[in-house]
Formats: C-alpha cells, structure tokens, sequence
C-alpha cells in the first residue's frame, strides 16, 4: 500500500505543472475554449512533446505509461487549469479503442496521436441512449464487401476538429443488446457523413453526426463485427478515470480561489472567511473534496484490473464525482456573491467545466442506479 | 381552516383567465414557455396590454392608477401569469420605485414619475449595489455632494438588471459621512442620459449580459430629485425591500418549472423507457414536488396573513430560503433530465427565429443557462445566508 | 382560504391545552410512558370528558366534529406534551371503522369510545407487510355460520389494554390483492388469541398477536365479507393526519426547548445560541418545521375529500413529516450535546416519539414510492 | 501509487485472522454481532486472551510489554477484529492512558500502572468532561487543591463510559485559577475505592447504563499519582486526545454495520420482494456504501502518512466528522430497514439466555438502541461543530 508518487510519475507531473502554468493561465483558458476549435493546437503539440499524451497508452502501445494513475495524475493537472484541451476523446476513448481493436495500419494512427498530430472524436451516444452503453440505434448493413451505416449521433465532443471519427453501429441485436455492436474508423470527410458543430458551454465544440448511407470499406471495421462491447466499456472506465480526475483537479483549484476570496472579501467590516457559517460550510466542502480525491483513487486503481470491480468503482466513482462537484460548484458561487455569477471572473468557467463533468459518461443518478446493479441488490 | 378560495376569490381569477386567455399574445408566452430571451419590444408590449387593463400595478392604490388588489388577488395574478407562460411584469418601477414614491415622494414627484412608470415612458432600473457592498449594503461609497440646486454624483452601481434598457435609475448615494453607515444615505432619482452616466453589460456565467455595471462621473442630479429627506434614504431603502418580497417564494415559477421537468421527463428515454418512469430520477421529482406543495401553503398562509393586514416578517425570509431552494433543485434536474443535451452552448437557439440548424432540443435550449442563472436566487435580494441571520435573530431571538 | 381556526375549536383547543398543562407534565407523561398500560386511564377519561375523542368522530357518528382539522388540533396538543395516550388506536383507527363498517351493536361502541370507557387496537399489520396496506396474509375460512381465523400480527398498539381488537383477515385474492380484505371484531379474550405484549421505546405498549384457529360468529363480521380495503385506506388516511400533527406538536416542543437550551448553555464564554454555525442551522429547521406545517394543513384539508387527492396528500405529508423528524429530532440531539443523549432529560422522550412516528403508518421511502406512484409517474 | 498490500503485510493479516478463528470465543463475536450487551467478564475474558498472545497493547513499544505495531498493522488488526465481530478493545487505559504514561509517566509510574493495564488489574475510564464543560473542555472547575504529600479533590466528572466497571479514573483537574484556563490543569490518577468517590449511572436515550457521573468529595490523591508536572495537564490532555483518534474514522465498524444492514435488507420483505430489490431502498444503501468506500481509502492515506511517520493533523478531524456522518446514516436506515419492529423496547432481548418470548426477529433488537446510542459519535471526543472549527483554522487557515 503506497499512496505516494513513484519518481517517473513525480517528474511528469513537475514537467505537465510547469508546462499549463506557463501556458494555460486563465485568460488563455477562456478565450481558447471559446475558439473556432475550442482549444489551442500549439498547446495540443506541446503537450504531446511532453510525453503527456504517450503518458496515457502503455508502452506496449507505443506510450509511457498507460495505467490508471498515469491518467489520474494528467487529467488532475489539467482540470486545475481548466484546460479544453480534448485528450479524452482522441487520446483516452479513440486511442484506446485504436489500440485494443486496431489492426495494421489502423493502429499505426497510436503512433500518430502519441505525436500529437492526429485528432479524433468518438461518436458512440445517441439521443435516446442516456449513457446507457449497450443502447445503439444505429445500423450497419453489410453490401459486398462493403459496410453501410445509417443513424444518429449526439455531442460527439471535438468532432469538427477530428481527423476521424470511431462510429458505432448495430449489425444484429436487440437495441440495447450488448452483443452486435461494431466500431468503424470513419475520416469525417467520408461522403454522407454530416457535422453539425457548436460550441459548448463549458468550453470545446461537439457535433450533431447524421449517417445517411456512409459507405465504408472492409477495413475501415475496428475488431471483430459485433463484438465491441467490451472494449466499449473499457474504455469508458478508462475515460472515467480521466473525467473523474479532472474533476478533481478543477475542485482543489474551485476550493483555492474560494479560500483565498473568503480571507479577501469584507463584509460588516471584516473578512467573510471570520463568519462561522461560512468557515464550517468551507471545512465540508473540504471533507467531500478529500472523498472525491480518494474515489478517484479507488477507481484509477482498480481500473486496470478485473471487470467486476473495474465496474464497481466506475460506477462509485462517477456517482460520488458528480455529487461533490455539484456541492463544489454551487457553494463556491454562493460563498463568491455575485462576482462568481460572472463570465469574466475566472471561477465561472471552472465551475462549468466541473458541473458538465456530471453530463459525460453517465450522471450521479445513473450510476447510482447501476452501482445498485452492480453491487448492493 | 379552510383551504378553499371564496367564490368571490374564485370569480377574480376567472376573470384573470379569460383575459390572458384573450390577450396574451402567443408569440410572446411561447418564448416564455421554452426559456428564449424576451428583448425589449416584448416586455414593453406585455405592459402596455396590461396597462390598458389597469392591471399593471396590481399592488399600487387605485388613486395612483394601480389595481389596488389585497395579497390573495395578487397571488392569484400572479399564479395565473405563470400558469399562462405570461412574460413577468418587470419588478423596478412598479413593485420597488412605485410605493417608496406613494408613501416618501412628494405629490410633484407622484405626479410626474407614477404616469410615466404605467405608460412605460420610464424604464426604471435599481441602484443599489456596489461592488464593495453586497450582502452589507448599508457600506455603499457612490457619493453624492450639494452644490446648489444639485448633487454631483460619484461612483459606481453594479448587478443593474436590464440597466441597459433603462432610461432612469433609482440610487442610494451617501450624502453624509458621519455617524453609523446606514445615517448617511439618500434615495435619488437619476437620468440615465444625464452627462456621465455610463453602463458596462456584465455577462454572467449563462452567457447572458442580464446585469450592469453603472458609473457615475460627476453626474448632476437635481435636489428636486431625491425622495424625502436627505440622509434618510436607508429607511427608504428598506421598505422597498419590504415591498420586494411580494411573490419572494417564487411559487408561480416553481409549479410552471416542475410542470417542465415533468414534461421533459416524459419525453426523454431512459433504457428505453420515460425518464419519469426511472424510480431513481423520480424520486427525486417527488421529493421536490412534496416540498413544493408544502412551501405553496406556507405561501398561502404568509399571502392570507397580509391580506388581513399583519406584515409579514421574518417569513419573508423563510420563504425566500426555501423558495429559492426549491426553484435551484428544480434547475438542477432538469439539468439532468436533458443528459448529454445540457453541454452545447447554442445562443442563437435561445433567439426566436434563428435560422441556425437546431442542435439540442427546444425544451433542452434554454436549460443550462437557466440553471446557472438562477444561482443568483440564493445571492441577490439579501443572500440566503443573510436570510437565516434574520430568521435566527427575529424568531428565534438568538 | 382562512386558516384562522373557528371559534369551536379555537375554544377547544384552549381547554385541551389546560388540561394538558395540568395532567401531562413531562415528568408524569415519562414515568407514565414506561408504566405497565403505557398511559394513565384517569387521564384518559379526562380527555374524553373533555371531548377530545368525539371531537374525533363526525356529529352523524355521535361526535362533535371529526373533520381533518378537528384531528389535527387534537393530535397537535398531545404531540407537544409527548402523551402516549393511545388516541389514534382506539378512536381514529378503530373507532373510524366502527363508525364506517359497523352495524347495530358494533356501532354502539362508538359512543362507549367516545364517552372514553372503551379500548381498541387494530390488528391488521403483518410481520411481511411493510406499511402495505393491501398485504394480508391471515386467512379467514367460513365454517357454518362462524369464521375461522389463522395468521400473525405484529406490533399491534394498544393491544393488552383493548378491551376487542379490530383484525384483518383475506378470504380470498392474492396475498396483496386490494379485494378480499374482511375486518373482524373480536374480544381479546376469545379463546385461540395470544397476546405477547411488551413496552415501546418511545412509550405505551403493544403486542405480538398470534391467531390460532379463533373462532367467531357471524356478528363479529365488520362490514361486508371481502370489502375492507376502501374503509382500512380511509381511516389509515385520518390515522396518518394524527400522528403527523402529533409529529408536529413534538417538533414544536423541542425547537423551544432547544432553542431556549441554546440561550443558557454556555461554551467557549458565551451562550452557544451566539454561534453562527447553530444560528442557522436553528433558521433551517424552522423553516423546515413551517414545511411541516404547512403539510399537516394539507393533508388535513383533503382528507375528508376524494381520495386520489386524500391518498395522494397521505404520502406527501408522511414523507415529509418523516424526513423533517427525523431532521429536528437529530439536530436538536446534536445541539444539546450530552444533556440531550440522557433518559432523564425530557428531550429524549419527545425525540424518540418524532422519529418513531416515522415507524407507524408507512415511513418516508415508503411514501415517496408511493407518491411516485400516485403523483409523478 | 498502489492500492495493494505488501507481502509482509498480508502475512500479519494473514496471521491475525488464523488467530481470531483460533481463540475468539463463538460466545462473544455472536453477541457482538446481534448487538448485544457484553458484560464486564466478557470483556476481561477478551482482553485476557489478547494478552496471553502479545496483542492487547497494539499501540504500545513492545518495552512496555505491547506489539509495537505501526499504524498499517494496527489497521489491519481492528479490521479483522471487526470483521470477526470481536469485542472491542476498551481504549482508556490501552490507547488512551497508556501513551501518556509513556511519554509523560515517572519511571516509577509506569513500571507501577502499565502491567496492570495489560492484566487487567486496573479497569481505567476518564475523567475529562464536566457538566458545565463539554465541547470547551478547558473550562473545568474540578479542583485539587495541594495538602502536604496529597491533592483534595473535589467537584464532578461526567460522560465516564463503563465507569461502573472501573477501578481507577486519570483526571483532569484545575490546580491553579490564574491566567488562562488551560494553564491551571493537572493530570491525576485516582483510585476509584478512595473515600470520597461516588459513581451515579446516567441512563442514555437507548436505555442502557452506558456512561457516569463521577463525584469526588474532599477525596485524597497522593501527589505521587500526578503525572508530569503540576499545571502541565492540558498539554498531556492533548497529547492523549491525538491517541484517541486512532481509528476514529470507525471505518471497520462502518463496513460490519453496513453488512448488517445489507443482511437485515435481504431478509425484510417489500411488497413480496426482499427490501434489498426495492430501487427506493437500495438507492439510499449505495450511497452509504459508495461514501464509505471514498472513506476508507482516504482513512488508509492517512494511516500510510502515520506509518510514514507524519503525525496526522487536521485529517483526523476530517475522519471523524465523516466516518461518524456515515456510521449514524447507517444506523438510521438500518433502523428504517425493521420497519415497525424498530418501535419495541425489550432490553430483555438485549440480554443473551433470556427466558423472554421474543418479540422482533433476532436482527432487530438491538437497531433501535444502537441508532439513538449512536447519535453520541458526532457529539463526543470533541463535537463535529469543534472537528469542523479545527478543520477550517488548520487547514483553510479561514
């Protein structure tokens, strides 16, 4: 049992903290989630040169590190800067599928986003699947050689900016079947393949995809048809580590700018931080932040291990991860007044950031449901 | 006991109903209904249809051209505005400005600003906030200095809701630096389009410029203009925030809020199924239902109350901290009830009439802006915190 | 829209209270809580004399009232002294049925209940049956003219006092099955009724009921054969307004107590009633006890109406009832500190009866399922 | 970063468990786990056989005849104590008296006192809190006043758990009334057969006899039973108080109390169905049981920290707020859980061999009890209030 860094992961994180603070101030943060592309490509390329994008994929796959912890460590240090930057769709979701179930030259493209020159987007949720992994209404239809797709996709996050995207596509199956999902390498210029892009409100742009008779070639087929699943659900617990952590990252920084507002700000003629009220509301916010960080823990820990507990504590994770950044959130808004209520004033967009986390890869209440599921019923 | 209307009562809300059934237009409660931004021309159509019925200042006395209705015939206004996705009658001159004038103001000032609010002439917004001074209003710095027949006006307002449609200002300024805080305030009436008058839009955290900042630099505001006396304008003050707290529980945006929620979650799937129907998100419906039902009568009890003429108190307070609370959980799932939807931030969809390709939903447009922008119900009016400093010290003596 | 109480109760309340002040010191309602009945029969026939129990029954039934406010007065003033007078028991469950399903004789003892000579409990919950109202498992089979009855029935209230219990039997329909339901009345000393009878912990007494083939004739029959069900949801409805405004009446006693405890009790050199931090916690359960309230008037001004609106009011209130019992009754324990922790402070006694009542006549998950059922589903 | 034990570790694990299925009594890991009452020679015959192997004192240096273990040990000790539903060590003379004998003790005392806490000869309990002082412990008026080679003590202790068992009481006690209220205290050993001593049980809301009131009238303690230096107390207090909070988070206690009530929730019906299937009731167990697994690993940071050598500050107050926030929600909706059989009181049934018919299934008996019993974790050791107050200073410097 070891809670401490080992020196490598040390280093990486000394080398990934310097990079964002002299990178990705606030100021910088902000008009870049509101950019064209919702993040900067110079940041992505230095990042990448860093090794912070090989520090998620396992050495086997051509990265450094690729474990649970690596991720936790990466994704905390860019929630506390608020960094748009998409590493968990093209780095953590479309590279770990690229590296489970790519074949030749597909998983060549691990190399590629190793170097930061290649980006991606995961088009798997759709409108009526709410989380729910196995629900996939999309179909795939075999013509020749050929495959063709037909559907739709929702807030297919960095999908305008990505090279390809990861499509799922039912071939047989009940609608909500595990069985008989199959992912395909898409390159967004595909005929009959359209985006509609929008910006999000916690910064990044997503897309809309619309499938109409997207014709693809038998290569373009990730893995075995209809047997994704699988590596479907591993990777989301792969990226739930990562937004989990995230997460934390944003907190701890949520927590820093509230104290430090709290020792400034004067009301009734004295600091608020001397209010008692607001003293205790601060020592639990404290508690549930240390909750969360141990969460993250317990899943970055577990999630390279066997399925059944991977799953518990992706379930537990996220439902706590989601109840804590809520609590976070809003009371650091409360405490902040009326200045926290303000776009220009930097919490605003943390705060976002950490709310939306609850809006990715299932909320509280659906992994509550499942932890149910998966552990007490 | 009795939790039946009269038939009198009853008859009174009839009569609203069949005139909002008649008058309000349906471009403008179809904007109210899926959250789009109503701009200016809507709020000053809305009033002028009301006025014209002599029911745009419900609470004003009839000799001032209001309606002159008691508490119950008010809530039962209000109750029917929002059930009707009705725009809200905007509060500043006619819920805040207009009884400090009837009970402080001199008969020129009744007779020259009153009309005026009514006819939408002036467009009034509240000075009050400073930046230093949030929660400890009484600490405000915009300083007003005599000269003459006027005051130069230095400073600064701030959280001017829609200031940047205004063309007047009501202010607290400090006329006298002596004695506690709260002694040397004065109530002015300001031009907005006096010289050095500047308003900054300040765009919060929903992407909204809903609020302002508003300087003064050596603004000259006639003696004539301040109501009543000088340095008394904290007791002013005070009874306009009195006057505020009609409606403070927000019960009309609460039930027309639940109904949404439930609407949505109707609508949207999960595992195939009606969210509304998933035991997991319907309890917490119910849990909040079951709070918004209790909070509606003790509504009711605090309306019945002042309808008999005893002032409510601390139960302003009361309902102000559960009524905000209930309408935040309310935001807050139907947050949730949108899922993956909640993410984009699509303004033009909140705008009538975009030709931009829809992304979200119509229901699901306008749901995270909501949900951020009514962060401010626990903030503004005298913070949450504020509130239950009150509730302690009055009710409970502590 | 009045919720001034009228002149009648008004007067009514005015006499209860003083008699209350002079029989139910806290000191006597506690040594009386743990006596061998579980109340004081004096007492008893002092409230009735007074006409508190017919202020329980409608005038039609031979009461002076009965209506849902007239219980909520009632159950409101009992709460506050903590009494542990089993009023609920004996008048609203079963007189109410008596005073519904009884014919000739049976119907008699309404006014033996009224005059305060007569006591009843109502034998109707089961071991399995978890506030379900449906769910009767004791058998009833006909034989001749007589009925025979087999089953269990667990923490029936009052029962060693009774002077005949009221029991639930299904003749017929699946074990939860609403039609089937028959109410009988039977003298507790009927041969083949076993009574185990032991002490609450929050005062009075109740018994284990065992029916081994008890045998009665026809005329013990309440009501029709198999129709139950409405009469049973009925008087539950009226029995849940006077254990709510019981709750009630608790919740005010102790946030005086509390509140009064919070102004001499001195720490730190101050009276802890000068801390922010329990300030506002005091403000939110005020708030909460308005809540309260405010659900005991609703409940009372539905429950003599229709019954999707009654049934629907039932469930909202006992769940909010239980939940802000359970809020008042650990807060208050927790601002005393160790004072509130003892027997012989009379803090304990009310706090155990608020969270008790969670405990009685469905608890708040059981409401909230319910209410999903009734109300938002 | 690794979740894992070492070897080593899994060894000792390893080692204790083969111990408890060896030597833990059938008779009392089956009292433990119904909840019922142990008894005084229940509790000898356990510390008697913890002894015999070396492991009462697991705090201790094995100089002083304990284990020596480090605080991952000590970890892994307590969670197979609980979960082999072991009686609990009893902590006043073992975590609590023991260290400060050590660190503060003459060489003479601590030859004296510690091998009679290891055999039992001395039944210690604690003489810290005061009627008039609880949460602001410093303000205790019990006083020694010096005669020649003797203290004469008088006033009143309270909350003294099991002091009707004990023989022996340390004390906090005021020998000076200058300067600041933590300045004048002293830290005495007293015999409980002193003239003098009188020991009146308080009844708790449970119904048991749990805690004391200790009165000492004109009662004569050789100065030699002083420890440390007079006027010195409030630093061995505190120093004491960092030992209680060994495993303050309770984690083991909450992970049996949480099987319990899993067991309870399998075997209680809803609706014809186990409690445990109903979504109402199982939502609220997830999430206990979701908390409680973020807990333990962050009570196992802290104890990684203690075993590093890094004394734990403020994060002890943060386990206790939560660990107890957790163990009081689990009692709760175990006692939701036995529906009506929550409301019998038959303190018969908490005694093993009773003659009594049984009323509630064997599950039930003693949920009642343990939830209001219960409700003392946030109140003692220093009130979550004070936990929350430390925790806001230390580590939010607010």
């Amino acid at each position: 049992m070891n809670f401490d860094l080992t020196d490598e992961r040390q280093m990486l994180q000394d080398s990934l903290r310097k990079y964002l603070a002299d990178h990705y101030s606030n100021e910088v943060i902000r008009a870049l989630a509101k950019s064209d592309c919702g993040y900067s490509k110079e940041n992505w390329a230095g990042l990448a040169e860093l090794g912070v994008v090989g520090a998620l994929f396992s050495e086997e796959d051509g990265g450094y590190g690729g474990a649970g912890f690596d991720m936790a460590l990466v994704f905390e240090e860019l929630g506390r800067v608020g960094a748009t930057d998409p590493l968990v769709d093209t780095a953590v979701l479309c590279g770990g599928i690229l590296a489970a179930l790519g074949h030749g030259e597909q998983k060549n493209l691990v190399e590629s986003i190793i170097e930061g020159s290649l980006q991606m987007a995961l088009a798997h949720a759709e409108p009526q699947s709410r989380y729910e992994l196995s629900r996939v209404d999309t179909r795939v239809e075999r013509e020749g050689e050929d495959f063709v797709l037909n559907g739709q996709k929702c807030v297919v996050v960095n999908a305008s900016a990505a090279d390809y995207l990861i499509v799922s596509a039912r071939s047989e199956g009940a609608v909500a079947a595990t069985a008989g999902i199959s992912l395909f390498l898409v390159p967004t210029d595909t005929a009959g393949l359209t985006l509609n892009d929008y910006p999000l409100s916690a910064g990044g742009r997503a897309a809309e995809v619309q499938l109409d008779n997207v014709r693809l070639g038998a290569a373009s087929l990730l893995g075995k048809q209809g047997d994704a699943f699988d590596t479907l659900e591993l990777v989301h617990a792969r990226a739930t580590v990562a937004v989990c952590a995230e997460a934390l990252g944003l907190m701890e920084t949520i927590r820093a700018l509230t104290t430090d507002y709290l020792k400034v700000r004067k009301q009734f003629g004295r600091p608020i931080g001397k209010f008692q009220v607001l003293q205790h509301r601060m020592a639990d916010i404290l508690i549930e932040i240390e909750q969360a960080r141990s969460a993250v823990i317990n899943l970055a820990g577990h999630v390279d291990g066997e399925r059944d507990a991977r799953e518990k504590h992706v379930s537990a994770t996220k439902n706590l991860i989601g109840l804590v950044g809520k609590l976070v959130a809003e009371e650091s808004i409360q405490m902040h007044g009326g200045i926290g209520m303000t776009e220009e004033y930097e919490l605003g967009h943390l705060a976002k950031r950490l709310i939306m986390v609850d809006h990715r890869l299932g909320d509280a209440t659906f992994h509550l449901e499942r932890f149910v599921e998966l552990a007490v019923a | 006991m009795n939790l039946e209307y009269t038939d009198e009562q009853l008859a009174f809300r009839q009569e609203v109903r069949a005139f909002l059934e008649a008058e309000l237009p349906e471009s403008l409660s179809a904007k109210v209904k899926s959250g789009k931004t109503l701009n200016k021309s809507d709020i000053e159509q809305w009033h002028a249809i009301l006025n014209k019925q002599g029911w745009l200042a419900g609470n004003w006395p009839k000799a001032y051209g209001g309606a002159g209705w008691n508490a119950v015939q008010r809530h039962l206004f209000e109750e029917e505005m929002t059930g009707a996705s009705a725009p809200r009658i905007l509060p500043f001159g006619l819920a805040m400005l207009g009884p400090v004038l009837q009970e402080f103001g001199s008969a020129e000032q009744q007779e020259y600003y009153l009309p005026k609010v009514l006819n939408g002439e002036h467009w009034w917004c509240q000075g009050y906030s400073e930046p230093g001074a949030g929660s400890d209003l009484a600490s405000l710095k915009t300083r007003a200095e005599r000269e003459g027949d006027h005051y130069i006006v230095n400073g600064q307002k701030t959280w001017t809701t829609l200031g940047q449609h205004a063309n007047m200002i009501f202010c607290l300024v400090r006329t006298a630096k002596e004695g506690k805080p709260q002694e040397g305030i004065s109530f002015l009436l300001i031009d907005m389009n006096s010289e050095g008058v500047s308003v900054r839009p300040i765009v919060l955290i929903d992407g909204e410029p809903e609020v302002n900042e508003v300087f003064f630099d050596n603004v000259k505001v006639p003696v004539a203009n301040r109501v009543g006396e000088e340095n008394k304008g904290w007791t002013y003050a005070k009874y306009l925030l009195t006057h505020e707290r009609t409606n403070i529980a927000g019960v009309g945006f609460a039930v027309a809020g639940l109904e949404s929620l439930k609407r949505i979650a109707r609508t949207e799937q999960s595992k195939g199924r009606p969210l509304i129907e998933n035991p997991y998100f319907a309890a917490q419906i119910a849990r909040i239902e079951i709070d918004l039902m209790a909070m509606s009568t003790t509504n009711l009890r605090v309306i019945s109350k002042a309808a008999a003429g005893q002032a409510p108190g601390a139960e302003s307070s009361m309902l102000k901290v559960k009524g905000s609370e209930i309408r935040q959980a309310i935001n807050a799932l139907t947050r949730s009830a949108i899922g993956s939807y909640a993410m984009p931030f699509v303004s033009e969809e909140l705008e009538p009439g975009s030709n931009a390709l829809p992304v979200v939903p119509d229901y699901a447009a306008s749901v995270t802006g909501a949900y951020f922008n009514n962060r401010k119900l626990s903030i503004y009016g005298g913070s949450n915190e504020i509130q239950r400093s009150i509730i302690s010290k009055a009710l409970l003596e502590l």
